[in-house]
């Protein structure tokens, strides 16, 4: 894939199959999830064909997405490290919201936020991806005692309504910051949303000549 | 009989409104099984197998009377035997039916998101309607006593349905009809818990003094309730749950949690959409583009 | 329960408004959602007085059968159930007696008359023809051969020891009547029954 | 039974012994529930076993298979040392008075008259001092040391509580309390009923503890009362109808007799059936003898039954033994003395004790033809189903039949219940495929042969040309028409004295009291004459009403004889015919006549004749002792089950019983505690019926494979795992199969030693939907009772080890 010149790539091709694969996965489980969750929105099983169907592929949606996830956290990982920077970064959260950008310290590829997002996906996925498996009837319905299954759904209920939030989070901070979007839909960004938003990645990539999206590592060509 | 036959429905599963039959006064069913009567025979599972045409595998023996060994799709109710040796060290083999008690607060509708695939009726019959059902398992979850078990074949949830189908049109329950020694009884609910008491002092002449009704007040009373020597024991009888109560697991997953979860998510779009109108999109500005060009000039520049 | 036409519209009609309510989002479609209860099965089944078969209690049972019994219909049993007005079982059943529906319809109940050849490995189907012929003529064979007119002492004994026969536990009075003119008549007296075991 | 179901409810005590009445008769032991909840009843149940019927029972006491006399003998020593019988019907109604020949006695295990190498007993001396008149002397003061009361007396003497446990195993204070429930009988208004079954009548002393308990019930003056009584809880749907219409190898309809080879001539049969008196003016009934018998030869031979021909007497078989019962049968069988079986309804290979003698004898046979609606076992025993049945077809040269025949549900006829109702019952579908009933096949087989020996000729053909078949199909005959002939009709007007004509020529009688022996009547049974009347078919019957729910309902269907409800009712009155106990009047004398709620079984005579209340018995009276009618003695006496690990501690020298007919071959075939240390018994479970409900898919599930029961201390010496496999043997053969330890069956210290039960139940084979099983008969040994040849299916040795699962 080429990008226009100037630009930055954000995303690799790779990465952003991963991510949309993440993503719609995450939007069908949280569907037939919450026709499951609420009477109020058991009309979204329709969406599915029928309850039956919603009950019967919600699972196997799950296994695709913890795959899918997997590959997220193996090409993400090393951006996600926590630093120093992100405590700083955190405690001008309120600029960051306020569209304040001066004075709010530089960041690498990810800010806090979006480390945030990762690792409590990190966590989420695999908890509602185990106690899915406790409740999945039809393979696992006789292999657990009852009481750990009523624990299992209830921690899968809870799983999942923070990764709900957090997933309208994440979304709403794309659509928010405009530019990102684009970031993951055709791969790149201009510098200047590299500068305005992760001005130490833009950085680290001007300074070994990498044009995206890790800095070009000794030996490698341009 | 008149009294047995309505089918208006009390409770629903997954619905968020109240149905209107709410406001009648039914007479209420039960099923009251005298374990001390009870004699074992399994007519009632046979005779609920044959009205519900439900044929299941033919198992093993396992080393207990327990056939098939658990209640399952195809059997929804089973004859679960205990030998004990009392307090005298006399024998006693404690023999109980076992299935659906049909309780007054149900978990297994609590727990069910389907709307409609689990009723009860004015009369207090839990029903699952296999139509509405969507084979989650959540009843399963939600019974106190394990009872619903979900069908590998159709996937749907099954139990017993205290034969809805031959109560609607007056007729008493299969195994209430088959049982030779009348240790299952079928009347409304009052007639049956003054029947129970007759019994009880009876049992009590002969010498079992705790004896009693099993109603359990933690799931509102059953409407199927049972006659045992040792009511202030009744996990003797293969585990019959000494104060059943649907789990606080349930409670908290079924109840606290689904406004708590309602609110959460609304409030994080709600949140979304403020910043959104007050403070608007955050958006690369010229200088920004400015500053990159320099940084990545100046950089070119040094090579 | 009777699924008339006009039955089947009206319930289809429901099915359809509740799903179409469903898929607007009024999931909670209250009565519109309710599925009546299973069809009560036995509404215009025949019903036949008839006697348990096993064991000697006697229970009174109900057999259902499907069909009204019209010239072009073959009746099927689909039900049995207990009498309610028998004395003795007063509408119960035991565990035999309830499934006696399944001893009706079991897999291993004979449908033809079969024959296994001297030394053969399987049965082989015959018609009745044959297999009474067969069995008539070897009984006489035997009988002619084997039958004690009279015992050594010149008593009159008109006695056939060399086949003997075993009557059953569940057939009729007549059944067992008829029997037993045939057996006698032959001079059977190798002639017992299931009362012992 | 003498009483109903129905009537168990009027019981006080309720005594379980012998049976197991809540597994194998459920819906009439909900009339023993029905006796607890709403008669304050007591029941009592004494079982090797820990059944489903001891687990409702308010007291249960353990007891070693082949010891139920020793044990009721204990109650009857009780009962005369605490003196509590209930002396005025004792004194009235039994022959407790009277006075028994000089020459009777009994030493050492043996009454008089014993020939040890026949093993039978010379029965003279077994009989009541005469007068001149031929009557039997009473002494109603019982201060005569031969009256019967007396020399039972001393006959149970040894029957201590002591000995009762040493030989039974059951707990003394066990014994006692269950005494004190029998005890507490013997007042006029209380009643106690005897529920039994197989587990009395499959020993060699079958029909000793059935008496037994009938003397316990007489001294207690429970016969023929409400909620009393001897009820043998008949195992099959109509197995007392077989009987009734005598199709055993002995028997005619209605208990008439086939002639033995000794009875030459027709008037020498007579002789031994036509009961005397032995008291004044008493019925002894059976003096109508004559007109049963010529009435059912005018059924059977119509016109060919003359008085001239002595109405066909020799077309009769006649008897060289006492019976051709089924053990006899296999044995002459394996013997090669047998060359055709017709089994109808009837499974020998999984019924009959010995199954590999069973297999072995039916493969010698020329042709096999097996009647039955089911694909039974016997049917296939050529085949070879591995272990459970190994045959090799290519050996056995036995041409096999399996014709398909009609179940219950596809036939009109009447049944027999265990209390003794005719019920008429309706065809609701046509049979499958082409299945037809029994009627119809043996009609069939009948054309045939008649048409065989009228062309050909044969082998005394006579009998078989002369059958009466005048039905209007004679292809297959009309249950209805066959019910009417067994009624009888009158062949002419029959008349009174009076010349009044009674019944026209034609016409269904109303009873059995209208047969002549003139060739007037006829009836094919006269016990069922009264079912099938001018009125229709009573059999059919269907008024539930049971005035004072009485427990008699008399006008449902109809019962034997005379649609009496309650045998021997007269007993239920007082000897000046007020009921013992009001409350529960079943007939009284108002002075004029008898009336209540059932036929009287008695004659109209009035309280003042002094007639007795047992009217088929020639003195009128229940026996205490029992004349010449048991082989094994006039007293029951506790012997052994021929394979038993304990010595008779009563008469070592006489351990079994002395006049039980036994074949070499399977004495041979008697294993010894040393080989085999453990009691087997075998039994039936609740959830199914013998060898027929495994091919019933839900029974299947209930109970879906073979194993056997032993107890928990057993099961520990012998390192058995709950339903682990292990391997049953005798000396006859051995099964491999799943062990249920349970708390159930205890071990019982019998005379000093600890005795252990392997428990063994019947129901598996290798057809049907169960899985494949052995068959309890793999283990049992070829032994009947000696009266009624009764296998031995309730005591015998085995042992027990631990194996390895069979490779499936």
């Amino acid at each position: 894939m080429s990008y226009p010149r100037g630009t930055i790539v954000r995303n690799t091709t790779a990465a952003r199959i991963n991510h949309w694969i993440t993503a719609a996965c995450f939007v069908l489980l949280m569907l037939s999830g919450l026709s499951m969750f609420h009477p109020l929105l058991f009309f979204l099983s329709a969406l599915f064909g029928s309850g039956q169907w919603a009950r019967a592929i919600h699972p196997w949606i799950g296994c695709v997405l913890l795959v899918s996830y997997a590959g997220l956290i193996v090409q993400f990982w090393r951006d996600n490290f926590w630093n120093w920077d992100d405590i700083a970064w955190m405690a001008a959260i309120v600029r960051v919201l306020r569209n304040e950008e001066e004075g709010v310290p530089e960041v690498g590829r990810f800010n806090a936020g979006q480390k945030f997002v990762f690792w409590s996906m990190g966590l989420l996925v695999p908890a509602l991806f185990l106690t899915g498996l406790v409740i999945w009837e039809y393979y696992f319905g006789a292999a657990t005692s009852i009481e750990t299954q009523r624990a299992a759904a209830l921690i899968h209920s809870y799983a999942a309504i923070a990764a709900i939030i957090i997933w309208i989070t994440h979304v709403y901070a794309a659509i928010w910051v405009r530019g990102s979007m684009r970031g993951m839909t055709q791969g790149y960004v201009t510098p200047g949303w590299a500068w305005r938003h992760h001005r130490k990645w833009l950085r680290s990539l001007v300074a070994t000549g990498s044009p995206g999206p890790r800095p070009r590592r000794a030996g490698e060509n341009s | 009989m008149s009294n047995l036959q309505s089918q208006d429905y009390i409770r629903i599963s997954a619905t968020t409104l109240t149905p209107p039959s709410v406001r009648r006064h039914e007479q209420e069913v039960a099923k009251l099984i005298d374990v001390t009567r009870c004699i074992g025979c399994k007519a009632c599972q046979a005779a609920c197998m044959e009205w519900n045409d439900l044929r299941g595998e033919v198992g093993h023996f396992e080393g207990t009377y327990d056939n098939p060994l658990d209640l399952d799709p195809n059997t929804w109710t089973l004859m679960r035997f205990t030998e004990w040796d009392n307090d005298q060290g006399n024998l006693e083999w404690l023999i109980r039916k076992d299935g659906c008690m049909h309780c007054e607060d149900p978990g297994c509708l609590k727990a069910c998101p389907a709307p409609g695939a689990i009723v009860q009726y004015a009369n207090g019959i839990v029903d699952f309607i296999s139509e509405n059902c969507i084979g989650c398992g959540y009843c399963v979850k939600g019974c106190p006593f394990n009872i619903p078990r979900v069908s590998k074949v159709d996937h749907k949830s099954y139990k017993c349905t205290l034969c809805s189908d031959r109560v609607t049109v007056g007729r008493e329950p299969a195994c209430v009809k088959a049982c030779p020694t009348g240790a299952i009884m079928f009347g409304s609910k009052s007639d049956m818990t003054a029947w129970a008491g007759e019994r009880v002092i009876d049992l009590k002449a002969r010498g079992f003094e705790n004896a009693g009704l099993y109603d359990p007040p933690g799931v509102g009373g059953t409407h199927v309730m049972y006659v045992l020597h040792h009511a202030d024991r009744p996990s003797l009888y293969a585990g019959l749950p000494d104060n059943p109560k649907i789990s606080a697991l349930v409670e908290v997953w079924k109840g606290f949690l689904k406004p708590l979860a309602v609110a959460g998510v609304a409030l994080a779009a709600v949140a979304g959409f403020f910043h959104w109108i007050t403070l608007g999109p955050n958006e690369v500005q010229p200088e920004d583009e400015a500053a990159a060009a320099k940084l990545i000039n100046d950089s070119q520049g040094r090579t | 329960m009777d699924l008339s036409r006009r039955g089947f519209i009206k319930i289809t009609g429901a099915g359809l408004a509740a799903s179409s309510l469903g898929a607007l989002g009024f999931g909670f479609a209250g009565e519109a959602l309710a599925a009546s209860v299973r069809p009560y099965k036995l509404t215009a089944a025949s019903e036949t007085r008839n006697t348990c078969t096993y064991c000697s209690v006697a229970c009174g049972i109900l057999i259902y059968s499907l069909g009204d019994r019209a010239k072009n219909a073959v009746s099927d049993i689909i039900h049995i159930e207990g009498d309610p007005d028998h004395p003795v079982n007063r509408g119960t059943l035991c565990p035999k007696g309830s499934a006696l529906l399944d001893i009706v319809h079991a897999p291993t109940r004979l449908k033809v008359p079969k024959y296994r050849a001297p030394g053969a490995n399987e049965f082989k189907e015959v018609s009745w023809d044959f297999a009474l012929d067969r069995i008539a003529t070897l009984m006489k064979e035997d009988r002619d051969k084997n039958f004690i007119a009279k015992n050594k002492d010149g008593t009159t004994v008109n006695r056939w020891l060399s086949t003997g026969m075993l009557a059953a536990s569940a057939s009729s009075n007549e059944t067992s009547y008829i029997t037993w003119k045939v057996a006698r008549a032959l001079g059977m007296v190798v002639f017992d029954n299931q009362a012992r075991v | 039974m003498t009483n109903t179901w129905q009537d168990i409810k009027n019981a006080n005590v309720v005594v379980v012994m012998g049976g197991n009445a809540a597994e194998a008769h459920p819906c009439g032991f909900k009339w023993v529930i029905e006796a607890k909840i709403e008669n304050g009843a007591k029941l009592v149940v004494i079982d090797p076993r820990f059944t489903r019927t001891a687990s409702v029972a308010d007291v249960y006491v353990p007891i070693r298979p082949g010891a139920d006399i020793a044990f009721l003998s204990g109650v009857i020593r009780y009962l005369l040392e605490k003196d509590q019988i209930q002396h005025e019907y004792v004194r009235a109604y039994t022959n407790a008075s009277l006075i028994v020949k000089d020459g009777f006695g009994f030493e050492d295990g043996l009454f008089t008259g014993y020939d040890e190498e026949k093993r039978t007993y010379d029965k003279s001396s077994w009989d009541y001092e005469k007068d001149d008149q031929g009557f039997a002397k009473v002494d109603d003061t019982w201060q005569n040391p031969r009256c019967v009361i007396n020399l039972l007396r001393k006959h149970v003497d040894r029957y201590t509580p002591e000995m009762v446990s040493r030989i039974c195993g059951a707990p003394q204070d066990k014994f006692l309390q269950i005494c004190e429930l029998f005890a507490s009988c013997s007042p006029p208004d209380k009643a106690l009923t005897s529920l039994f079954a197989l587990g009395w009548t499959q020993h060699s002393v079958g029909a000793q503890n059935i008496r037994t308990m009938a003397m316990v019930q007489l001294l207690l003056g429970n016969i023929g009362v409400a909620g009393g009584g001897m009820n043998a809880l008949r195992g099959h749907s109509n197995i007392q109808g077989l009987t009734d219409v005598g199709l055993l190898s002995n028997a005619m309809p209605g208990y008439l007799t086939l002639p033995r080879d000794t009875e030459v001539t027709f008037d020498e049969y007579m002789k031994t059936r036509l009961f005397k008196p032995l008291r004044p003016g008493q019925v002894s009934y059976w003096q109508n003898y004559r007109k049963f018998f010529v009435s059912f030869q005018k059924a059977i031979y119509g016109a060919a039954a003359t008085a001239d021909n002595d109405w066909a007497y020799d077309w009769l078989p006649k008897l060289d033994i006492p019976l051709y019962d089924i053990i006899a049968a296999f044995e002459m069988m394996n013997k090669g003395e047998m060359n055709g079986y017709i089994c109808q309804g009837f499974n020998p290979l999984q019924a009959f004790p010995d199954k590999g003698k069973i297999r072995a004898a039916l493969g010698k046979l020329k042709y096999l033809v097996v009647m039955d609606p089911l694909d039974t076992e016997t049917s296939r025993f050529w085949e070879n189903f591995g272990p459970q049945n190994p045959s090799d077809p290519a050996s056995i040269q036995t041409e096999v039949f399996q014709l398909p025949t009609t179940c219950f549900a596809e036939e009109n006829g009447a049944l027999v219940n265990s209390a003794r109702w005719l019920q008429w019952h309706w065809k609701a579908a046509p049979p499958p495929g082409q299945a037809q009933a029994d009627i119809w096949i043996m009609s069939g087989l009948f054309h045939r042969l008649r048409e065989m020996y009228r062309k050909d000729g044969g082998a005394f053909p006579d009998p078989l040309l002369n059958l009466t078949w005048d039905y209007i199909n004679p292809v297959d005959p009309d249950p209805e028409e066959v019910a009417k002939e067994m009624n009888g009709r009158a062949l002419a007007d029959l008349k009174d004295a009076s010349g009044q004509i009674l019944v026209k020529a034609g016409q269904q009688l109303d009873g059995f009291a209208q047969l002549r022996d003139d060739g007037t009547t006829m009836s094919g049974c006269w016990i069922f004459s009264g079912s099938y009347t001018e009125k229709g078919n009573q059999m059919a019957r269907r008024d539930a009403s049971d005035p004072r729910e009485a427990g008699i309902a008399p006008d449902w269907a109809w019962a034997w004889p005379a649609n009496r409800r309650i045998l021997y009712n007269r007993a239920s009155a007082d000897p000046a015919g007020k009921p013992w106990n009001p409350a529960k009047s079943i007939i009284e004398w108002n002075g004029s006549k008898w009336v209540g709620l059932d036929v009287p079984d008695y004659t109209a005579a009035a309280p003042s004749e002094n007639v007795g209340p047992f009217i088929m018995n020639s003195e009128g009276m229940g026996r205490l002792f029992a004349l010449d009618q048991m082989v094994e003695g006039p007293f029951p006496e506790h012997y052994e089950p021929f394979e038993s690990p304990s010595e008779n501690v009563l008469h070592p020298k006489v351990r079994n019983n002395p006049a039980a007919r036994v074949y070499a071959d399977d004495r041979a075939n008697f294993g010894t505690s040393a080989d085999f240390p453990y009691v087997g018994t075998t039994y039936r479970l609740t959830e199914q019926f013998h060898f027929w409900t495994k091919h019933a898919l839900i029974n299947a599930i209930l109970q879906p494979e073979e194993f056997v029961e032993i107890g928990e201390a057993l099961a520990k010496e012998k390192g058995i795992e709950q339903a682990g496999w292990v391997r049953v043997s005798c000396k006859r053969g051995a099964m491999i199969c799943k062990a249920y330890v349970t708390k159930r069956i205890k071990p019982m210290t019998v005379d000093g030693k600890p005795t252990h039960v392997v428990g063994v139940p019947l129901h598996w084979g290798f057809t049907g939907q169960a899985r494949k099983g052995y068959g309890a008969n793999t283990l049992t040994p070829s032994v009947g009772d000696a009266n009624t040849q009764t296998p031995e299916f309730k005591a015998f040795l085995v042992n027990v080890e631990k194996v390895a699962a069979p490779v499936a």
